[in-house]
């Protein structure tokens, strides 16, 4: 199946959903060691686990098309096309980060790169995205945006009447849904009485489809589809990617917690979406594990040369950063 | 140009909102308005009549009732260009949107490190008196003015509306635009065409030598009322509206106190957590050995907005009230 | 059909459903008289064409169980059992009205009567009978909880983060929509994508069935297997009632609007649910003409002594009223 | 009893709320606990831990990412006779949830002509000083006080988080409970069993003749290091730690007024707006011509909590701040 479908995919955009995963994955793994030295002060919500979504989807954008994150944005900004020293620099709260050290983890953000901002506030994202649309729509310029929320969002006033706007206006946007199952500490089941969020779609009228978030070449081909739709005018439409976080909530710890069971943590490490691509890609001879490791030494070598820039970066200096960026002047 | 310097020209408070949208709309193919009934209908208050018709449903977009995503409409398209007006049918409703408007907003210029701008203008309507009870009468500037990164105007005219309103649209940062409900079919001067009213300057409405008001929106109305109350008991008053709430402009406030030495500030809202709390905790700061008596406040009191006129009559200040605010700094009580 | 439904169901509950509709216009014919004449001062939302949705509903309650209104909520209190002169007391702002002239139309409630209170907010209402009905739940009471809410009010956030905790939590609550295809002046399709709110009703998990709502035997029905269903433990439920508003958002004007066609306006008036009912109930020889007429009579007797009543009753007086009812005292 | 009656017993700010919690739970049935995360895990500060297990998931309820239904289910259970507590896990979150915290459930009782009865209890963490920037950081306290129909308390040690939350609980009304997230690990005596501290007693936590302090929260620690501060430079500071913020013992701080004739106010949240402008209003109100030199207000600057903790560290007052405010009103400054 695997190889059926990347025969429909260019070697390059493999190579590149390959790339883009282990990004993430480096850069996160790196973030979370200094979070737990104490170098990155505050929460850090990690992506480790769910590279294939955010890679699938912002692979199926074109680079000018926009997408709005969430509290766990590190993979969607990377995945878009975000670089590694502003954002370690950022996780430190240095002044040569993305947010000049304003935001932090949590509010991760580059407009340049059309990512409308890593959000604190759950579900809050969903309508900027709405409005990014609206404006695509209102300029005509042929762009989309991609709206990525976990399952808990989906529980939030804030989601469901963007959702809604967004069909109602027929708006060129594409809802991405990270459903890992679980909402910080408490389970699906336990706060939603349905399997899939998918199943949300029908209610705004939307078409939703659900794929294995694990697998990055069907959340690309999915997300591709979507993407299509919403660029010919037809409308919004929702992608349900059942995945997984590795780790907690927040930080890096991943096994001995009461509310999952190391079993499951372990099943689900089983399908690691970066592993099982990397088999695929070898078996159709696309990459060699020698090729793969490559890549990952390139990477890790950057990821080491953007916290060596940021632990060299200043810190902000309240006597002269505090008060601006509050408002824009008149210029 | 001001009021003087053109002929004069009467138009109701609620019609210089809706010329002046209209004005904007010509002006600046990035503005779109979006908002509940503001399309094929024209508002509730018939504030955005006609619109629809001249500028269609791309301009003018009537949403669902989903006031956050209504905000976050505004959000998301300025923060890619547009120039959004969205609009709160009524200033109460600020509740269910505060997310948006203040999480979002008002901080994301700060957390992103200045890269977003966000020429965002949200219209609502506020203010007691039409009997539509405590959740339909409220004025909430005082929480709006505690939020950085927010700039909020309150006009008390319908030439203020849309002298405010047009800085409002053209300031690049999220701004709250509050129109009093009671006072859309008050008349005034407007001249045609756009022109500005600097964000952040008071209106010395009337000069005077006893005691400073400072009013804010339908209350600058009575407290003109309430000079003329005073005048014939020899008193006379200075009346301060300060247009702006934030940013505010304490300057002109602190220099009429220096001549005055006393104090009165009056708005709709209940006195406790209201903004005259600030601007009264400003003053002292900055004018305490000019003051001659306590800073008063004349404000409502500390209950929802009661439905039956026989109560909300007397929970809105008036002209006498302001009167007697004025008559307590000096000492001239019954 | 009217009639085999009406095989099902005892002649005293038809004349009870006849009853409480007829109540229902007199009173708000009459409402809106008085606020066209300005003696009733505020906002009025009419429940005129809808009585069928609000009677069918609360006659398949207990007495005992609860409901939640809207801003429309005139009709919800009566069908509950409430009085008309507390009712048009409140309406005229006076001291003897049900909220003492502090609340009026628009928060009209009667909580003795497990009448929980109208609304100025849309949606907001909802949430409040979730948290009724896991008291119910609670207390193993057996009671259960009819939320009343608009078409449009299934588009705001409050609707939909209760709708799913009631799922979630299981609990004992009917979800009763009045789709009358208008949210104030804006119609239903510019501001959904989807025609039937009962749509909504798989996004939460639970079952959503579609009734005429004109036919008042054919929501008591609905409404008697969804209270069944919760008071047996079974979980929520959603009705969508078609029905229309004979008049405006707000006021007694009905025709020559630019929202709405007068045509359209007077088909639904065909299908007046008291007209129709009535009709059946001739045919079905539970209730002639002339003691319909009766029923109407004795009903618009009790309404004028309303009327009396509240403009002979005092209004409020701010010196003691003002302050009073902000906070409950100790005890 | 208050703690010199009864033997040391110290524990956490956050264990007493899980004392205090789980003794309310054992003494009234009709008390049970809604919120996120609160359950099964016991909250992400674990303020909840080991009560779901103990009394079940009927009592302790893990709900939806839902403010809106959490305090909504909250009030709907209220409205019908139970002693609900939701839980908002931060304080920047009632934004999302401010429509059923202050236009139904402060209103309800009022519009529905007093036969509401809500024994609502919303617990929520406030404050800065994690890193958590701009929308988990904030104290937005000066909103609710503004707020008819609420009550609002902000305990600063580990004794008044339990006697505040028992009356919090007990008390008829919606009430706004504030835990400081940084305070969590703070010690201090709480006797075991239930008491109570009524709300709307303020607390004189030190006794002084130049100045008075009025802190809130987590400030009332920093005021106590200020204190020292200036002791050492033979300045002697009253402090007040007003516990409840709405209703407001405005007596017991004028009285000091009068004795101090200086006031400081401090709190977390920014200047503008904040809750120091109404408390200053009031003072000079009531103590004007006892006033030595204008009330300052010691307070964050006008800007969101930002997330360096370069930034945060100079953002948030501390003790040379207060200090320094005090020095400014005694004319001291360098
Ligand atoms: C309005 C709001 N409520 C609660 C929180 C606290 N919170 C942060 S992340 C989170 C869980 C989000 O779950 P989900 O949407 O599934 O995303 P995931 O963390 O699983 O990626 C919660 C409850 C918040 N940030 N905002
Ligand atoms: C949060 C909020 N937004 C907007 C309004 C203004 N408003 C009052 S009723 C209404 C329409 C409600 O439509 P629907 O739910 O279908 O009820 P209907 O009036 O049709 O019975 C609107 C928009 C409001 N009261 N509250
Ligand atoms: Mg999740
Ligand atoms: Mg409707």
């Amino acid at each position: 199946m695997a190889t059926k479908q990347q025969s429909k995919i260019s070697k390059g955009v493999l190579l590149d959903l390959h790339r883009r995963m282990v990004r993430i994955r480096l850069l996160e793994e790196a973030a979370g060691r200094l979070a737990s030295e104490a170098k990155i002060p505050g929460f850090i919500h990690l992506y480790v686990g769910e590279e294939a979504v955010a890679v699938g989807g912002c692979v199926a954008l074109n680079e000018d098309d926009q997408i709005t994150s969430t509290h766990r944005g590190h993979g969607h900004l990377v995945a878009k096309g975000g670089q590694f020293k502003p954002m370690m620099a950022e996780f430190m709260g240095r002044s040569t980060g993305y947010c000049k050290g304003k935001g932090g983890s949590m509010h991760i953000s580059d407009l340049d790169l059309g990512m409308l901002g890593a959000n604190g506030i759950v579900g809050a994202g969903v309508p900027h995205a709405v409005g990014a649309a609206f404006a695509n729509k209102y300029r005509k310029n042929n762009l989309v945006t991609m709206a990525f929320f976990g399952d808990g969002s989906t529980n939030i006033g804030a989601f469901h009447e963007a959702a809604n706007m967004a069909c109602a206006l027929h708006l060129p946007v594409i809802f991405m849904c990270e459903n890992n199952e679980y909402a910080e500490y408490t389970a699906r089941e336990r706060v939603m009485a349905i399997t899939d969020v998918a199943d949300r779609a029908v209610a705004y009228g939307m078409p939703g489809v659900i794929v294995d978030g694990m697998d990055v070449v069907a959340v690309y081909e999915a997300a591709k589809a979507a993407v299509e739709r919403a660029r010919n005018g037809d409308g919004p439409s929702m992608i349900e990617c059942k995945t997984y976080r590795f780790y907690n909530h927040a930080g890096v710890s991943a096994f001995g917690t009461p509310y999952r069971t190391d079993e499951e943590v372990k099943e689900w490490m089983e399908r690691d979406p970066i592993k099982l691509f990397e088999a695929q890609l070898e078996l159709a001879k696309v990459l060699s594990a020698e090729e793969a490791q490559a890549v990952h030494d390139e990477i890790q070598a950057e990821v080491d040369e953007a916290i060596e820039y940021a632990e060299a970066s200043p810190m902000p200096d309240p006597a002269t950063d505090m008060l601006t960026d509050v408002y824009t002047e008149a210029s | 140009m001001t009021a003087t310097e053109t002929e004069e020209r009467i138009i109701r408070y609620n019609n210089a909102f809706n010329e002046t949208l209209r004005e904007l709309l010509l002006d600046d193919p990035d503005i779109f308005i979006a908002g509940e009934d503001v399309g094929r209908y024209g508002g509730v208050f018939q504030s955005f009549a006609g619109l629809n018709a001249e500028f269609g449903d791309e301009r003018i977009v009537d949403t669902p009732i989903a006031e956050q995503a209504i905000i976050g409409l505004g959000i998301g398209a300025a923060a890619v260009g547009l120039r959004p007006i969205v609009d709160l049918m009524f200033m109460d409703f600020v509740m269910v949107a505060m997310d948006q408007i203040a999480n979002q907003a008002a901080k994301m210029k700060y957390m992103y490190g200045g890269k977003a701008k966000l020429p965002l203008t949200i219209t609502t309507t506020g203010g007691a008196g039409l009997g539509a009870a405590a959740q339909h009468s409220q004025s909430l500037e005082a929480w709006l003015i505690h939020v950085p990164g927010l700039k909020v105007v309150y006009p008390s005219n319908p030439y203020d509306v849309k002298g405010l309103l047009v800085s409002c649209v053209r300031d690049d940062n999220p701004t709250v635009f509050t129109l009093h409900k009671k006072m859309l079919g008050s008349k005034g001067h407007v001249p045609e065409g756009l022109y500005e009213i600097p964000l952040g300057e008071a209106n010395v409405v009337r000069e005077g030598t006893d005691a400073t008001v400072v009013a804010i929106g339908m209350m600058v109305g009575e407290a003109q009322k309430a000079a003329e109350i005073l005048a014939e008991e020899g008193v006379s008053i200075e009346i301060i509206d300060p247009r702006t709430l934030l940013p505010f402009d304490i300057d002109t406030v602190v220099q009429s106190a220096k001549k005055t030495n006393r104090i009165v500030i009056v708005h709709e809202a209940v006195r406790n957590g209201g903004i005259g709390a600030e601007i009264a905790a400003q003053i002292q700061e900055e004018a305490f050995d000019y003051l001659d008596a306590p800073i008063a406040r004349v404000a409502a009191p500390f209950s929802p907005v009661p439905f039956s006129p026989a109560l909300e009559n007397a929970y809105v200040p008036d002209a006498e009230s302001i009167a007697e605010g004025v008559r307590g700094v000096l000492y001239r009580n019954a």
